[in-house]
């Protein structure tokens, strides 16, 4: 086993069929699906139903308690936090779900025929995926964000850039095993090429385990971004994005305004928690599809 | 034979039933060997005091260098003030509210020069040096020693070039050691800044060990540049006994310091980046100063018992400038409109919140500067204004980068006020935050399209505070908005080689009406000293560079 | 016969070109460590005629399975011929092979996992279709329905996903799926191995009425001699990668001349021997030799209750006893009873 | 050693995970070297610039450039810092104007105190934990596969602020937030770990004042980063109890205890890989962590590296923490091959 991070993976030892709750697994799903898609949403009206613009600075209002005009609040320069909040899904998904599916398609594009063809190059693919995942993947994020330049598009880039590799060995491992079932024999035998083996034959069979990792993608890729903009090499200010929210309102806490860092805090892991969980429980669902029961 | 689990409950039992005291409970159980965990929470914090023989200093960063001709940022200049002594030096007196300040009407008072002759129509300066003062090495001051610390800017084409340029030092043959004491120094034209300029701890006014520093020179670096980075050879008060850059840097007395035992035998420059952090610190007493806090951070501590905040008027300024040489701001009439879009009052009243220190600048120096025009016609705010002036120049959809380091957390939120208030008149400013080494690079290579800049001319005279900024050439070393108007910079240098002070003044405020019509600056906020010590932490004194002299501090 | 066909191909008054015909086919595996090799199928050859069914008889290991999948061409091969229909195989790419494949298909021994858990029996179906032909979808589902039809599914089912069907059903789309396209050779891996002993035979009925119908060719493996018969008209019985005994199925089994073959039918579960209390005549003791290191002379040697000093150092070859079978052993013709009735 | 016990001994050492590792290291190595030299030259920015200050002219710019060599095409430039690099130097930071294996030689071992406090404290903490999950119901599973969700959804440098604002600002039971030691009581330098080097001076109230700045972001690392070690224990374990051979001997009337040492042998593997992983993972992720404590470790270098553009600083850490990850699979490896008797060479 190589370096795999042992934080984006925390479901992979764990079996579906084992779910010591698998009478939880709708209650998961619908906390998991509530909480995803309630952000979803936000990505795409926030920005239209924040009572304030998220962008402006709001000249004598700054840190104003949380209240009824201010829901959470205003930040030092006076912009609602609330409205902040809800806005900021729109960069920290777009982002996340960009460099999800980016990663996705290219990671199981390679993976795929990695795991597919048993030939030298695959064997170099495999070392390659090895030499980015033994970089520490915040650090490389930040080399490569700082050094390209602080523009979205870099940070999706950079984040579906270190990814790449985890979907790179895992489906490569999945199909491998996958490789050995007959019904890939079956199709060989029914004179199906190669590509549409992997594509129609085999994808499909790993889509549990890609929709899995994809929902933990999403929150490393969130927290990745917020974590980049944090220490300065993300997105920049004033864009609304819960990162560089938590990062300008940390000042703020010990003079005893903790709402400006406190609230996109809790919005961020409140989104990411609901990805796992629904990502857990969906890919549970296919899986207790897929045998039947 | 007791156990240890049956001494182990017998000892809490008896704190619990209060027995004993916290302290007794602790050192016992430590003695148990099982302590050491709850010991490390139940710590209180307010205890945590510093040394008595030792000054904590909390900064925003460690200095970048410790070598002062590459010095730059303000905490690389603190080094230089603290370790390495000058010429002269201002005349300290109290003022109305009881701060210590630079008397800045006073003429400069003898440091190393033990006192100087001015000659030739104010051309020569022979300057006798003051005998028996030794460096921390043990080496005596001679006038060798200012000969190579000269010939070291010279050589190494830096950044003292400016003040001796100020100075009217232009070349290596301008300077030499007469005897063991005495330097004489020969001018083109007269000038009567030269022993002012000296008492500033800038690069070129400061001497170095030139003896101790020879032993580190090698074959490709004649100049010590690799040893003087990190290394000081001073025969000033302090000396930078070891330097641990991103962390800090331990200063302890010079025990051969000409002027008697200083008053801390130790000091820490913390390097702490968060200015939450420093103010936490200062109130549990961990650090004794706290420096650059934000407006926000001061006024919270009014009222805590231990701390006290010295604030004065002085000449610190933030500055937003725009590159003059650069689109879309070489049309005058684009910068006068970001001038006239520009939130002033609410810059002062949100990021200063309406602090008395906290003024508009009303010309291109600082306002108890000779030279001050004290005229601004760009405010208060007017958007129609603006946007017609924009419209005048064909311009009335902009778009540019503000720069902004990230030392100073206000500046974030002016770049904010103003990127929201520009954006009103039709221009979107991106906010480029960057980290002190990006920020000066852009500073240096006047790359920067617009910049948020906190600063100061030291010396206090509107002709060099003009030249600094605004000056022709690269001796010009503030013009880093690349500030072209030949009929004012022509003022300015006439005011710069100009010995008689009315006229001096009349030309500088000539050359600053100018400026004011150019707008280069669209804005120049006075935003006062304010410094956040422990209480029994005194003697600080305010100089027109704002910063801290460890000489001048003790503790009580 | 060709001079080529060495082992003979089997069946005398055969008329034609055989449809399948495999010559001293050689497989090896490489073992990672050292250079020795595990030799899977040493030097085979076989015929198949059109509407033949030829059964691989043998223990697991024996290599049947490896000559199953190397007619397949899912596995490289390391030496020998497979000319099928005219052409050979072996000399073909993969790409080139494709097209080919429309005339070869197989069913495998474990019906669930040889169906895609991810498609629905009507796609599974459809596959071949749409690889081979040109055809709108309105033809596909036809087709899919008839060939579903023919292996007695409902129409309802067309939609399920293979999890849910019974082995027996998941047996018959598999069926489905390779008749669709109309194949000359059947490959049948073992198909009813894993089956229940009554789906069992409703499979082997459904096979053998598919061959009546349409003529197609089986190339049967199995270890399941009870079902051979039933199926199959002759039976190559091997050995060890190699082909002991080989000749019509009835001859085969009455008079069967190689020990092994013996040994393996007396094995053969017979409820009328077993109600007999009869003991196998034949036993085997003793250990198979290492496929990695045979053994110079016969192979079964070391096994064989008859056993001459000669067997050790020669390896016979297969010699025909009679136009239509031939056996390995060295000795001579006949020399073992007739099987005891039963079988 | 006759020639088939060296082939063996050949073999053996081939097996070992880290050799092949190592054999593939140096490669990898010049690779992640050349692409990280490679993209921070194409940054843009003049280092130069920060070297010469503001007055110097364009000669002395291209003076500086020549001296750093930056005036040379990129493979020489980058020939050059692999040369020196055989030699074990570095380069200078543009930053701290330190040699950077100096300044990796100090912020180093600060990094490894606290991950190994946090690991500490996974091990100490979590993994009875996950053995209680483990035997325990229904309950305790779900439990504990919360707090993995919970754990793992969370920013590690939030929660760190939120346990400041709790504990330092607001019950004030903390020590100050920031750095390693009170000022003033650092202990002499022997391992680089306060803590140790405190004890080893025998200076109590030093090593009081280490400890008890290690409590919070140790906590903090532990509390998130331990979540999937967590887990991992977890379902091992439990796979491991509910494993045939466990019933087998549970029928044979072997003694609870030791039918329970048995299987937590056995699952304590995979969880030990993760740790592992953990381990090496953290020196990279607690970058944020150290920034929130400005711990002045490694990561913040890191971070402050990266974002200043400091490329030999950056290619320094890459390298080091590169070369820390291998070490420790080297152990890993080392040490299944004590504990899984189905390991043998």
């Amino acid at each position: 086993m190589a370096a795999i991070d042992p934080v984006e993976r925390p479901d992979a030892a764990e079996p579906a069929s084992r779910a010591p709750d698998a009478g939880g697994v709708n209650a998961a799903v619908v906390i998991g699906g509530f909480l995803a898609f309630g952000s979803i949403l936000l990505a795409v009206f926030g920005p239209l139903i924040a009572p304030y613009p998220p962008m402006d600075a709001n000249p004598g209002q700054q840190l104003l308690a949380p209240s009824g005009t201010h829901w959470f609040g205003t930040d030092d320069v006076g912009m609602d936090v609330f409205s902040r909040v809800i806005a900021a899904p729109r960069i920290d998904l777009g982002i996340a779900l960009s460099a999800t599916v980016l990663a996705l398609v290219i990671g199981t594009a390679i993976g795929g025929i990695a795991g597919y063809f048993r030939t030298w190059w695959s064997e170099a693919i495999m070392r390659i995926s090895d030499l980015i995942q033994s970089f520490p993947v915040f650090i490389l994020a930040m080399v490569l964000v700082t050094i390209t330049g602080q523009e979205i598009w870099i940070v999706v880039v950079v984040i579906a850039f270190v990814n790449v590799p985890l979907y790179v060995r895992l489906i490569r491992a999945e199909l491998l095993s996958l490789r050995e079932r007959t019904f890939v024999e079956a199709a060989i035998v029914l004179g199906v090429p190669p590509l549409r083996i992997i594509r129609r034959h085999l994808i499909p069979n790993v889509l549990g385990i890609i929709i899995n990792q994809a929902s933990i993608t999403m929150g490393v890729a969130m927290l990745l971004t917020a974590g980049l903009s944090f220490v300065g090499a993300g997105v920049r200010v004033p864009t609304p994005e819960w990162g560089l929210m938590i990062a300008t309102g940390a000042s703020s806490i010990v003079t005893g305004q903790w709402w400006p860092s406190v609230f996109p805090g809790i919005a961020l892991s409140l989104s990411v928690f609901g990805f796992a969980l629904f990502g857990d429980g969906v890919a549970r669902m296919l899986g207790s599809r897929e045998r039947g029961a | 034979m007791k156990t240890r689990k049956q001494a182990h409950e017998a000892l809490v039992r008896n704190f619990v039933q209060g027995r004993i005291d916290r302290r007794t409970f602790l050192g016992r159980l430590s003695a148990l060997g099982v302590a050491v965990p709850m010991a490390g929470l139940l710590e209180n914090v307010a205890h945590a005091q510093t040394p008595s023989d030792t000054l904590v200093i909390g900064a925003p960063a460690t200095p970048t260098t410790l070598d002062p001709e590459y010095s730059s940022s303000p905490q690389d200049r603190e080094v230089d003030c603290s370790t390495y002594d000058r010429f002269t030096q201002f005349k300290i007196v109290t003022d109305d509210n009881g701060n210590r300040v630079a008397d800045l009407s006073s003429p400069p008072e003898p440091l190393l020069a033990e006192s100087w002759e001015i000659s030739d129509g104010g051309r020569k300066y022979t300057i006798k040096l003051r005998e028996g003062v030794k460096s921390y090495f043990g080496n005596e001051l001679t006038a060798e020693d200012i000969v190579w610390s000269w010939d070291r800017v010279f050589g190494l084409d830096s950044q003292g070039l400016f003040p001796l340029g100020v100075a009217s030092i232009r070349s290596k043959e301008a300077y030499r050691a007469v005897s063991r004491y005495v330097v004489e120094i020969t001018l083109d034209v007269p000038n009567p800044l030269l022993m002012t300029v000296q008492a500033t701890p800038v690069p070129g006014a400061v001497f170095l060990d030139s003896t101790e520093v020879k032993r580190h020179v090698s074959e490709g670096d004649p100049w010590a540049r690799k040893w003087l980075a990190t290394n000081t050879a001073s025969f000033g008060p302090y000396h930078a006994m070891s330097f641990t850059p991103g962390q800090q840097v331990e200063y302890v007395a010079n025990p051969n310091y000409f002027r008697g035992k200083q008053g801390m035998a130790r000091v820490l420059y913390r390097e702490i980046p968060s200015s939450a952090t420093r103010l936490t610190l200062l109130k549990a007493g961990a650090i004794d100063i706290a420096e650059d806090l934000v407006t926000r951070e001061r006024r919270s501590l009014a009222g805590t018992e231990g701390v006290s905040i010295t604030s004065v008027k002085g000449n610190l300024g933030v500055i937003y400038g725009v590159n003059n040489s650069v689109e879309p701001f070489t049309d005058k009439r684009v910068r006068q409109a970001v001038a006239y879009g520009l939130p002033i009052d609410d810059i002062i009243n949100t990021v200063y919140f309406g602090d008395p220190s906290v003024r508009l600048f009303q010309g291109p120096v600082p306002d108890q500067y000779p030279g001050y025009p004290a005229s601004w016609p760009y405010q208060p705010r007017n958007a129609e204004k603006a946007m017609e002036l924009l419209s005048d120049a064909g311009q009335s959809s902009i778009s540019f980068d503000l720069s902004y380091s990230t030392i100073y957390p206000e500046h974030e939120q002016i770049a904010q006020l103003i990127r929201t208030s520009l954006g009103e008149i039709g221009a979107e400013v991106r906010l480029q935050k960057l980290t002190p080494a990006k920020y000066q690079e852009q500073y240096y290579s006047h790359k920067a399209q617009s910049v948020i800049v906190q600063d100061a001319p030291f010396v206090v005279d509107g002709a060099y505070a003009e030249f600094l900024f605004f000056g022709p050439g690269k001796g010009a070393v503030g013009n880093w908005i690349d500030y072209v108007n030949p009929e004012a910079q022509d003022t300015i240098m006439q005011a710069l080689g100009t010995a008689d002070l009315d006229e001096r003044n009349d030309l500088a405020t000539a050359a600053a009406r100018h400026i004011v019509e150019d707008v280069p600056w669209p804005m120049y906020l006075g935003i006062g000293f304010h410094m956040a010590m422990r209480t029994n932490v005194t003697g600080l004194a305010w100089r027109p560079h704002n910063l801290v002299h460890l000489v001048d501090l003790q503790k009580g | 016969m060709t001079p080529a066909d060495p082992g003979g191909s089997g069946v005398a008054g055969r008329e034609g070109e055989p449809l399948l015909r495999v010559e001293r086919l050689v497989k090896h595996y490489a073992l990672r460590r050292g250079k020795k090799v595990l030799t899977a199928v040493n030097d085979v050859s076989f015929a198949l005629w059109p509407g033949e069914t030829l059964a691989l008889v043998g223990e697991s290991g024996s290599g049947k399975t490896t000559i199953g999948r190397c007619v397949l061409r899912t596995i490289p091969i390391t030496a020998g011929d497979i000319w099928f229909d005219g052409r050979n195989l072996t000399r073909l790419s993969a790409r080139e092979l494709r097209p080919l494949r429309v005339g070869i298909q197989a069913v495998f021994q474990d019906p669930l996992d040889s169906l895609n858990p991810r498609m629905r029996v009507g796609a599974i179906v459809e596959e071949p279709l749409l690889e081979h032909f040109r055809l709108t979808s309105n033809e596909r589902s036809e087709q899919v329905a008839q060939a579903l039809e023919r292996v007695g599914m409902a129409p309802d089912l067309l939609h399920a996903f293979p999890a849910r069907l019974t082995p027996s059903q998941q047996q018959r789309v598999a069926i489905a799926r390779s008749i669709v396209c109309r194949p000359k050779l059947m490959v049948l891996d073992e198909p009813t191995s894993s089956l229940d002993p009554l789906t069992r035979s409703e499979i082997l009925e459904l096979l053998t009425d598919v061959q009546r119908e349409t003529g197609i060719s089986y190339l049967l493996i199995s270890h399941d001699l009870v079902s051979v018969r039933h199926i199959a008209h002759r039976i190559a019985v091997m050995y060890l990668g190699e082909i002991v005994e080989q000749g019509a199925i009835d001859t085969v089994y009455e008079t069967p001349s190689f020990p092994y073959t013996r040994a393996l039918l007396e094995l053969a579960p017979s409820i009328e021997r077993r109600m007999a209390g009869q003991e196998p005549e034949v036993q085997l003791t003793g250990e198979i030799p290492s496929p990695i290191d045979l053994p110079p002379g016969c192979y079964l040697a070391s096994r064989c209750p008859f056993v001459l000093d000669e067997c050790n150092d020669r390896h016979p070859d297969l010699e025909p006893l009679d136009p239509s079978h031939h056996s390995r052993c060295l000795r001579e013709t006949g020399w073992l009873p007739p099987i005891a009735p039963g079988t | 050693m006759n020639r088939s016990g060296f082939t063996r001994f050949v073999f053996f050492l081939w097996r070992l995970y880290v050799i092949r590792r190592l054999v593939l290291f140096v490669p990898l190595l010049v690779g992640v070297s050349f692409a990280v030299f490679v993209l921070i030259r194409m940054a843009p920015g003049n280092p130069a610039y920060l070297f010469a200050g503001p007055t110097a002219s364009e000669e002395t710019i291209k003076a500086i450039e020549r001296d750093l060599g930056l005036d040379q095409a990129i493979w020489v430039q980058y020939a050059r810092y692999m040369q020196n690099l055989a030699g074990g130097d570095l380069g200078v930071s543009l930053v701290t104007s330190q040699p950077v294996l100096q300044d990796l030689v100090v912020r180093f071992p600060a990094t490894l105190e606290l991950i190994t406090f946090a690991m500490l404290l996974i091990v100490v903490i979590l993994i009875p934990l996950g053995v209680l999950a483990a035997i325990g119901g229904n309950l305790a599973g779900r439990l504990s596969s919360g707090y993995g969700f919970l754990a793992g959804s969370l920013p590690d440098f939030w929660w760190g602020l939120m346990l400041i604002f709790l504990f330092y600002t607001w019950l004030g039971w903390a020590p100050v937030p920031l750095g390693r030691i009170d000022f003033g009581l650092e202990p002499a330098y022997r391992t680089g770990f306060l803590t140790i080097d405190a004890l080893l001076a025998n200076d109590l109230t030093a090593f009081r004042s280490a400890f008890s700045r290690l409590l919070l972001p140790g906590f903090t690392l532990a509390f998130i980063f331990g979540a999937p070690v967590l887990k991992h224990l977890r379902a091992t374990m439990s796979d491991g109890l509910h494993a045939p051979y466990i019933q087998y001997a549970h029928l044979c009337g072997l003694p609870r205890s030791l039918i329970f040492r048995y299987a937590f042998r056995n699952a304590i593997i995979p969880p030990m890989t993760m740790a592992g992983m953990t381990y090496v993972y953290l020196v990279g992720a607690a970058a944020l962590v150290e920034s929130v404590f400005a711990w002045g470790g490694f990561g913040q270098y890191a971070v402050q590296a990266a974002i200043s553009s400091d490329y030999m600083a950056v290619s320094g850490t890459v390298l080091a923490a590169m070369l820390f990850a291998l070490c420790v699979y080297l152990i890993l490896d080392l040490v299944y091959t004590v504990i899984d008797p189905r390991v043998r060479y």
